[in-house]
């Protein structure tokens, strides 16, 4: 699996490149970066269609005592993630970023390797380095613009990553000490014979220094302020990606390392249900509040994720493939809201949901889109979300959780107050003359590209969940990791 | 075999396509034609199978009476369309088309599943209808769609239960979360508690609008509730209070479209009534009901439609108009109003005397009567206006062919049926052992309408006059504000000082521990 | 009222934070009793095959540039990261910094410590592989040149002396030289980052040329290193 | 050996009363800069202590940075000067 | 030498206790300093085997300390001082836009 | 012998932390700064771990002293005057 490597290199060295061109050949710039994108969206393809049976990647050659790479349907599902989103934001940025230009796009192609890197090592340090690598990069984003607000963002996002990493790296320290080892399979073979009350310690840590990343109730409070006045493009690869990301290394680690046994024991699978149906319920309430629109999206993600933690939560194998297939529906459909809101931005710099008004007439197309995004977001049939919400309520229920099945629908209905009340701004007839900058194809292309996604997985949800389906047995029982990263 | 709705649903991405005018009414009525003709030409008893995730669906199931239900819908769906196809912009009648697919799917489907995606489709696509129409109507339109969905989604919690009890997605026995999918329907069915959704979208939303929403919204109900919460026999009483609520509240109104929607109250009352008795006749004249009911009041809609058309307003002052200068409307209107009231040889009544035939709890029956009763009242006044009643009122401009058609259409179907209401039965195979002409079933029929003409007359002036609004209470708006305070004051906290939030994540941390560590 | 509130909640995060130290206490007591030595295979591997496998003497250096040289490859890019995102914060204008003047004595000893730096940075990064130090470290070392140029005289002659365009070039040479000499491995039919098990005569342990592609793996990254930092630093004076 | 590291170390805890007190900031670099030469003397004894000669390199590096640290310390922390110089 | 473990966790809690109740940010971001020295100390100290030395092996030892988490070091080193940096600078943009070290002050972002 | 002097440099390590933290004046705290890094310096090479007490003399006791001394003498330092 050569490709599996190129993966994480391929947006390293077009960072490079392009910091090169930025000084001396200028006008190779968008010819790099549009060619790059699309190269790598090949070699995703080359990954995700050889993800199953899984496989591993050494580099360096040194098998067990070096870094592995581990191409499994998990990771494949994240970089079919990367492969939806990446070429049509880069393909949105182009045209939509107009200053930092070389900035945004070094940024946004290092961020990418890092998510890459996180999603496919098999090695505990690298993983905590990856992750510094993605955040850091994100929070460069963040401060993009300069201005005030997103300052204090990038600041505030900052103290919170360092914050999370550090515990991360506190547990993986420990890991090391009484493992003597990094590599996710020993570890989880070492494990075995870990007192439980340093496992659940070291559990823990691993699980407050992600959760911050991912922003559940009351961790969440930096996430919006990363939103508000940063690249739109880049919140779509924020919500999509880097919140996501911190879900794939949460849920790896938590799987493979501690093995679902030890989860039902310790109790985190319950600890872990309630605390996201608090979040989305809280989540759902601060959103009505917001009048900024990238805000209100911001919190909406935090919902979203809660919905996913529950998912994953569960602990069987419906609820693994619900939560899944709604981290990969929510990164479309939230994908499809940032690139309509930043079209709204670019053409007449609106972001409060006041300015928005009457712009349905002036873009119908982009209005549908939309609105089919966030219906689907709020999830009614027959878009995407909806089947990603059944399976995820089937799943609770079936474990037990009737509670958090029926608080996913109560949810379900208060995240329809606040998207409903912008898309009745949206249709809201506006006495003042709006004039507007055109946005053109390439910025209405690729957001048409991820709405009509949310329909096409919404009636034929069989084509993702092909692969998703494999991740399950995948997760649930590490044994086939472990015997693929040792000895495969 | 294609489904119905299909064919709506495939009309509607036809109509994305640039289409021009003259096309537009060739594919509205192509579609809507095709739509009634395969429904007459489907077979009981057939169904389609479908995998989808992991469970078998059946989307498409043919029997007696989601045949009929499918056809009276498929008609109403041509007249409706016929109706208001020469106001409508292309984005309505592709959100009607939906509507009316999604409504034709919800008839004909064998399954939960496919009955909760057609049922909230057709919750986006109202609520969608009556949100774009103009900016009036947006807030009407915001209450109606979260109403709705609350609705939806109590079904698909009681579809979550049984299915997590059972194990399938039959329509036939449900057996687990039956209060949930009770209140599912009563919110589609305009239930008393549930019915502040009905008068404010009717009468806000345009007459056209209106009168599509009246075919299928809470039909849809009517038919569902036939099919999962039949023989329920305490509904009836529920079903008789909601139906006297809506005498009550009927006449207060001074709205003739208000006073319409708060008649669809009463009407679906009868036949709730129906079903809940659960035997073969109740369903069945529930469903006759439903059939004649959609018949009239879509005609009353559609004569109050003209009359807005023509005065651009829906005071009962304005009816007069239709006294001599409509004649078309003036007929659809007496045939409606006869129908509605129960009339021996018009369509109502058949429907009604099975009902009642089928009732053998006295006070029921007793109920029945004053239901009927009330309605002739309530209709009377409409009557008065209509053409008692000296109006000044001029007709601006002529109402439209389309219009006329449209109300023609059904006026000669509601004849047809009214006369001869073997006609139905024959159409589907469902028969009901009654003899519909003899003495004891026509007196029984007219005497509520013959009973109401001269207290009519003695209470003229109390009924007549209208009176002034009552006092607006809607528990929803308070359970909003709850929502909104409670919503704020948690967003106050959020006050941008880090060492507070530092201080939540780093108590989290405390918290983690605890919990996992003992 | 309100003192109490204030001392209340000093006392809420002091108890906070006790409590996470006795947690910490706990954990580290229990791992403490486990005897969790025997665990180092994985290190005894490195100690006993390390000097033969990758022909670096210094152990840390081949586990930093081969055995977990991806982890390096991140570290870097992490460098890169935060050095773009410093000179893309730095505006045009700069700022005044307030600060004593520097006499003669300090621009001459700078003049003559200069050189020595250069040395001393060559020194850390050539002989990264046979005694501690390495590129990371002969880089900061190299890049305390613009920076003593900059606070002795002032930053227009440190940018007049090292172009920031040149040095964000030569980083980006230094981070696209890491990932070639990476991709060399690829090139003889090994896996990325390959330096031994692709055929790289790894030469004698002990002596400058050794170790295969380690040193100019640190080479690289000395590079990269030393004009990140520089840029960093320059940004930061001028910021504005 | 050992015994001067002991002592200098001690020393060294002695001076940082300076930086706790020292009135100006220049008492405090100073203090810095000497505990600083403590150090580098300590560094130098431990890689006789230890006999790997590869710990000098430390002492080195450590010097290096300990120069320029006072370097920087002094130019923008003393006093500033009214005529704007440097920048 | 284990009783300098908890040295480490002195450390680490004055780190955190420094993030959460100081205002000033420059004195936040040498919290986060004391933070990653911490983690640092913690890492060599897990690598120290008593009796042994440093892993330059240019003549055979018999004990050597562990070389991994000295690597691990040299790597958390560098990221964190990348982190300060990048915090540094954000310092900076930020005071020169709102004239203040303040953290409570900076509160533009809320709701 | 070698441990008391390690406990020492500890508790030295331990002071120069706690009065980086609580002095009130920032410059001081700055200054302090370098004397942490460099007992954290001695302390690895006690440890035998020259590698990483050579970064942490580049980055923690250099590098990252010079920023801290930019950013005080662009914003503590003006607030002053």
């Amino acid at each position: 699996m050569e490709a599996a490597v190129w993966v994480i290199i391929l947006p390293l060295l077009t960072a490079f490149f392009i910091g090169i061109s930025k000084v001396y050949v200028k006008k190779i710039f968008v010819p790099l970066v549009i060619s790059s994108a699309i190269i790598y969206l090949y070699l995703l393809i080359l990954v995700i269609n050889n993800s199953y049976p899984p496989n591993v990647y050494s580099v360096g050659a040194w098998r067990l005592i070096g870094i592995n790479l581990m191409v499994d349907p998990f990771s494949g599902l994240f970089l079919l993630i990367i492969a939806l989103l990446f070429l049509p934001v880069i393909i949105f940025s182009v045209k939509y970023i107009k200053s930092y230009k070389h900035e945004y796009f070094i940024f946004t192609y290092i961020m990418t390797a890092g998510i890459a890197g996180m999603v496919l090592t098999a090695d505990l340090f690298n993983l905590y380095v990856f992750l510094e690598v993605s955040s850091l990069s994100s929070c460069a984003l963040v401060a993009l613009k300069k201005t005030n607000k997103g300052l204090e963002g990038a600041y505030k996002y900052l103290v919170m990553s360092t914050l999370g990493s550090f515990f991360i790296l506190l547990a993986t320290i420990l890991t090391y000490y009484l493992t003597g080892t990094l590599n996710i399979a020993e570890i989880s073979l070492e494990f075995n014979e870990i007192p439980f009350k340093i496992k659940s310690a070291l559990m823990a840590f691993f699980v407050f220094g992600y959760v911050l990343k991912i922003g559940l109730i009351p961790l969440h409070f930096w996430l919006p302020d990363t939103y508000e006045d940063s690249p739109i493009p880049y919140n779509v690869l924020s919500s999509g990606l880097v919140m996501k990301s911190a879900v794939y290394a949460l849920i790896k680690v938590l799987y493979i390392i501690f093995g679902i046994d030890f989860l039902d024991k310790s109790g985190l699978l319950q600890i872990g249900v309630f605390w996201g149906v608090i979040t989305f319920i809280v989540a759902h309430l601060l959103a009505f509040q917001q009048s900024n629109l990238s805000r209100l999206l911001a919190y909406s993600s935090i919902a979203q994720i809660a919905y996913i933690m529950i998912g994953l939560f569960v602990g069987t194998e419906g609820g693994l493939i619900g939560g899944n297939f709604h981290i990969l529906n929510h990164a479309i459909m939230k994908g499809t809201l940032f690139l309509v809101t930043a079209i709204f931005y670019y053409s007449l710099s609106a972001v409060n949901i006041e300015d928005i008004k009457g712009l349905a007439y002036k873009f119908p197309i982009l209005s549908f889109t939309f609105v089919v995004a966030s219906l689907a977001i709020v999830g009614l049939p027959p878009f995407n979300g909806f089947i990603s919400k059944w399976l995820i309520v089937e799943a609770a229920l079936e474990s037990g959780f009737v509670y958090a099945a029926f608080f996913i629908l109560v949810g379900t209905f208060l995240s329809l107050t606040y998207y409903l009340k912008v898309i009745i701004t949206l249709y809201t007839k506006n006495d003042k003359e709006i004039v507007v900058e055109e946005p053109g194809l390439s910025l209405s292309l690729p957001t048409i590209f991820l709405g009509s996604l949310c329909i096409v997985f919404g009636v034929v949800p069989s084509l993702p969940l092909r692969l998703i389906n494999k991740i399950p047995t995948f997760l649930l029982d590490n044994g086939e990791y472990i015997r693929v990263l040792l000895g495969g | 075999m294609i489904t119905p709705g299909f064919l709506y649903f495939i009309g509607a991405i036809l109509l994305l396509f640039p289409v021009y005018e003259k096309l537009k009414y060739m594919l509205s009525f192509l579609v809507t034609v095709a739509a009634i003709i395969i429904t007459l030409h489907l077979i009981p008893g057939y169904s389609v199978q479908l995998d989808f995730l992991t469970f078998t669906l059946v989307p498409f199931k043919v029997d007696n009476i989601n045949k009929l239900t499918g056809l009276i819908f498929a008609v109403g769906g041509l007249a409706a369309v016929i109706y208001s196809i020469s106001m409508c912009s292309l984005s309505h009648l592709r959100l009607i088309f939906v509507f009316i697919g999604s409504a034709l799917t919800a008839v004909f489907s064998g399954d939960l599943f496919t009955l909760y995606v057609a049922w909230e489709l057709m919750t986006i696509s109202s609520s969608f209808l009556i949100i774009m129409t103009s900016d009036v109507t947006k807030k009407t339109g915001y209450y109606y769609f979260l109403m709705h969905v609350a609705g939806g989604l109590s079904l698909l919690w009681g579809i979550f239960l049984q299915y997590s009890a059972t194990g399938n997605f039959s329509l036939n026995n449900i057996e687990v979360g039956i209060p949930f999918f009770m209140i599912a329907i009563a919110i589609k069915l305009a239930f008393v508690g549930f019915h502040t959704w009905l008068p404010l979208a009717y009468s806000k939303a345009p007459f056209y609008v209106a009168v599509i929403l009246s075919i299928y919204t809470t039909k849809v109900g009517v038919y569902v509730m036939s099919r999962l919460l039949s023989g329920i026999n305490s509904l009836a009483y529920a079903g008789l209070i909601s139906a006297l609520f809506g005498i009550a509240m009927s006449l207060k109104q001074k709205r003739v479209l208000k006073l319409l929607c708060y008649s669809i109250i009463i009407q679906v009352g009868f036949m709730i009534i129906g079903i809940s008795i659960g035997t073969t006749e109740g369903i069945t004249g529930a469903i006759f009901h439903l059939v004649n009911h959609i018949l009239y009041k879509t005609v009353l809609f559609m004569v109050v439609g003209v009359v807005i058309y023509t005065t651009g307003k829906d005071s009962f002052e304005n009816l007069g108009i239709m006294g001599r200068k409509l004649p078309i409307t003036s007929i659809a209107t007496f045939v409606a109003f006869m129908g509605i009231a129960g009339v021996p040889f018009f369509n109502g009544y058949m429907s009604k005397s099975i009902i009642k035939e089928a009732i053998q709890d006295p006070i029921l029956t007793l109920g029945l009567n004053v239901m009927s009763f009330g309605t002739c009242i309530i209709f009377l006044k409409f009557i008065y206006y209509a053409f008692f009643k000296n109006s000044d009122r001029k007709v601006d401009k002529k109402p439209p062919v389309s219009m006329q058609l449209g109300i023609g259409f059904l006026t000669v179907l509601m004849l047809l049926v009214g006369i001869h209401p073997f006609f139905l039965e024959n159409l589907t195979n469902m028969h009901v052992d009654l003899h519909y002409f003899d003495k004891k079933h026509l007196l029984s029929g007219i005497q509520p309408f013959l009973w109401s003409i001269p207290i009519f007359i003695l209470f003229k002036k109390y009924i007549v006059k209208n009176y002034e609004r009552f006092l607006y209470f809607d528990i929803y708006l308070n359970m909003a504000k709850l929502f909104m305070t409670t919503g704020y004051h948690l967003s106050n906290y959020h006050d941008g000082k880090l060492n507070k939030y530092l201080l939540w994540a780093t108590s989290t941390l405390i918290i983690l521990l605890l919990l996992f560590m003992f | 009222m309100n003192r109490i509130n204030v001392i209340s909640k000093k006392l809420y995060k002091i108890g906070l934070v006790v409590s996470l130290a006795i947690f910490l206490l706990f954990i580290f007591y229990d791992i403490h009793n486990l005897e969790s030595n025997s665990k180092r295979y994985l290190s005894d591997h490195y100690i006993s095959e390390g000097v033969q496998e990758t022909g670096a003497i210094n152990i840390v250096t081949s586990v930093l540039y081969d055995y977990r040289a991806f982890d390096t490859l991140g570290e870097a890019t992490v460098l890169l990261t935060a050095a773009a995102i410093l000179s893309f914060l730095v505006p045009i204008t700069k700022d005044k910094m307030r600060g004593t003047p520097f006499t003669i004595i300090v621009s001459q000893t700078t003049q003559v410590f200069i050189p020595f730096l250069a040395i001393l940075g060559m020194y850390l990064i050539f002989f990264g592989h046979l005694a501690p130090g390495g590129g990371f470290v002969g880089g900061v070392v190299i890049a305390l040149i613009p920076i003593l140029l900059t606070i002795t005289y002032r930053v227009e002659f440190s940018e007049y002396k090292f172009k920031p365009d040149k040095k964000k070039v030569s980083e980006d040479i230094g981070a696209i030289g890491f990932v070639l000499i990476g991709l060399l491995g690829i090139l003889t039919g090994s896996n990325f980052l390959a330096n031994g098990q692709a055929n790289v005569s790894l030469g004698d342990a002990g002596e400058l040329i050794s170790a295969g592609l380690i040193p100019y793996l640190n080479i690289m990254i000395g590079i990269k290193v030393g004009a990140g930092l520089a840029i960093i630093f320059n940004s930061l004076i001028k910021e504005k | 050996m050992l015994y001067f590291i002991l002592a200098i170390i001690l020393l060294a805890i002695s001076t940082f009363y300076r930086v706790i007190k020292g009135p100006s900031i220049a008492d405090r670099i100073m203090a810095m800069n000497t505990i600083g030469v403590m150090f580098l003397l300590v560094l130098v004894l431990l890689s006789f202590y230890f006999e790997r000669k590869i710990f000098i390199d430390v002492a080195l590096v450590y010097g290096v940075f300990l120069f320029v640290n006072v370097l920087i310390l002094d130019k923008y922390f003393s006093k500033p000067i009214k005529e704007k110089v440097g920048d | 030498m284990q009783i300098s473990y908890i040295a480490v966790i002195i450390l680490f809690c004055l780190g955190i206790y420094t993030i959460i109740s100081n205002k000033n940010i420059i004195k936040m971001v040498m919290g986060f300093t004391i933070l990653e020295s911490s983690l640092i100390l913690l890492l060599i100290l897990i690598s120290y085997t008593p009796g042994g030395t440093a892993p330059i092996l240019d003549r055979q030892y018999e004990i050597v300390v562990d070389p991994i988490p000295q690597a691990l070091a040299l790597t958390t080193i560098v990221i964190g001082g990348s982190v300060t940096a990048v915090m540094l600078a954000v310092t900076i943009k930020l005071y020169k836009r709102y004239r203040t070290l303040n953290v409570d002050k900076l509160r533009k972002l809320r709701g | 012998m070698i441990d008391l002097i390690f406990n020492m440099l500890m508790i030295f390590l331990l002071i120069t932390a706690f009065f980086m933290v609580f002095t009130k004046d920032i410059l001081t705290s700055v200054i302090t700064l370098p004397i942490f890094g460099a007992i954290l310096v001695v302390i690895f090479v006690i440890l035998q771990a020259p590698g990483p007490a050579i970064a942490e003399a580049v980055i923690a006791s250099g590098l990252t002293t010079f920023f801290f001394v930019i950013t005080i003498n662009k914003t503590e330092y003006e607030q002053n005057e």
